[in-house]
């Protein structure tokens, strides 16, 4: 399974900070999120801002790494601590 | 030394921690404060959420990106989570090195790239009783190109 | 506020003047320190000499100039003279802004143009009681050139 | 009279913090300098440092300022402090 999770403004508009998926329907991060956006609703629109931060793992993730089993992805808008 | 937490912290403590070594020439310590106002609208606190476990990482990274390129005797980060007031502590930054070049670039490096990879995020509320999620500002990642465009200049 | 003093600073202190505004939002602070080792020697210890009066001019110049170039909250500055012993704080230069870029730069400006402007003068001495003065540091003549060329660019 | 004061390792070189000098002889800090190195002894080497700053009533000069009455003229060498 991978585990995925939303923060802040996403997690809101999602109405839920956390999902456990299928590790073979979802191969990468962009099929990964392929599949996210089908879910109908507002996930479509909510995930499809491309100032959107992924991290795989806990590091900050700019390409389209594959995924595994135990694989921990984060989907969150901008950071804005400091 | 890197920490998240929601309790405060005090400059003073940490700025004895930085100056330990005999060696230290030069502290530079930057704190983030919650300002009563933002991008025009009036504030009266804001919660900070964060991505647990993460943050850490991130943070230990960014500090260890920054002892690569000067040379720094101590680094003290702190961030805290959670429910903060007007005025409150937000953020610690503290660098000692020999020389005050390394130990300013350096705190700087941090905070820019603290302010745009690290998984904290603002929700701001008014006197209203409103609260909404901050916007990332353009500014923030145009001061991440700093650090590429000069790397060069600012090693020295 | 400028100050020429003999006796120690605190900077918790200092940081609590310098925070009093509730629309700050960033305080970077710089202290310098007796370091044990310059240029390869071995030091015990330094008397700072000093111009007396110019030494407040030049610094309130220093800082109306930051003042100029800065939109800042706050600015304290505090520089020792006399006998100073391993690891004592020398000087202290605080900036209170709204945004961190500003208190950055405006810090880093004061100490560029203190170290070359300000007439204060080290005279290191050793554990053999030997004493010498300290010769002025190319690099600190070099750091004013970052001012004069990138006006603009620091200027955002 | 003009008010000619030495600090740090210049003085120590010179031997002397302060001097009342005439400013009808000293019409400007070229001149007053020249004069000053002409008094033997060590003098004209320790003034002859092209790395000399010098500051008038207080503020750092760096071309040749006309001098007058009540005029303080400071030579020092290179500032180190902070």
């Amino acid at each position: 399974m991978i585990k995925v999770l939303f923060f802040a403004k996403l997690r809101d508009q999602l109405g839920i900070s956390e999902l456990q998926l299928d590790s073979k329907n979802n191969p990468d991060v962009a099929s990964l999120l392929n599949n996210l956006q089908q879910r109908g609703g507002g996930w479509a629109g909510a995930l499809a801002d491309n100032k959107l931060m992924v991290a795989v793992n806990q590091t900050i993730s700019t390409g389209n790494p594959s995924l595994q089993d135990g694989d921990e992805v984060a989907f969150f808008p901008p950071v804005t601590g400091g | 030394m890197i920490k998240v937490q929601s309790e405060d912290f005090n400059l003073q403590v940490e700025y004895d921690l930085l100056r330990q070594q005999s060696s230290v020439g030069a502290v530079v310590t930057f704190s983030g404060l919650v300002r009563d106002c933002n991008l025009g609208k009036k504030v009266s606190g804001l919660t900070l959420e964060h991505y647990p476990g993460m943050t850490e990482k991130s943070l230990t990274e960014i500090v260890e990106q920054a002892k690569q390129r000067w040379n720094i005797l101590a680094c003290r980060v702190i961030h805290r989570v959670g429910k903060l007031a007007l005025q409150d502590q937000i953020v610690f930054v503290g660098v000692a090195a020999l020389h005050r070049r390394e130990a300013f670039a350096c705190c700087e490096f941090i905070m820019d790239y603290l302010k745009t990879q690290a998984p904290f995020w603002k929700k701001e509320c008014n006197e209203q009783g409103e609260s909404y999620w901050v916007d990332a500002r353009e500014t923030d990642a145009q001061a991440l190109g700093k650090w590429r465009d000069n790397e060069a200049a600012h090693k020295k």
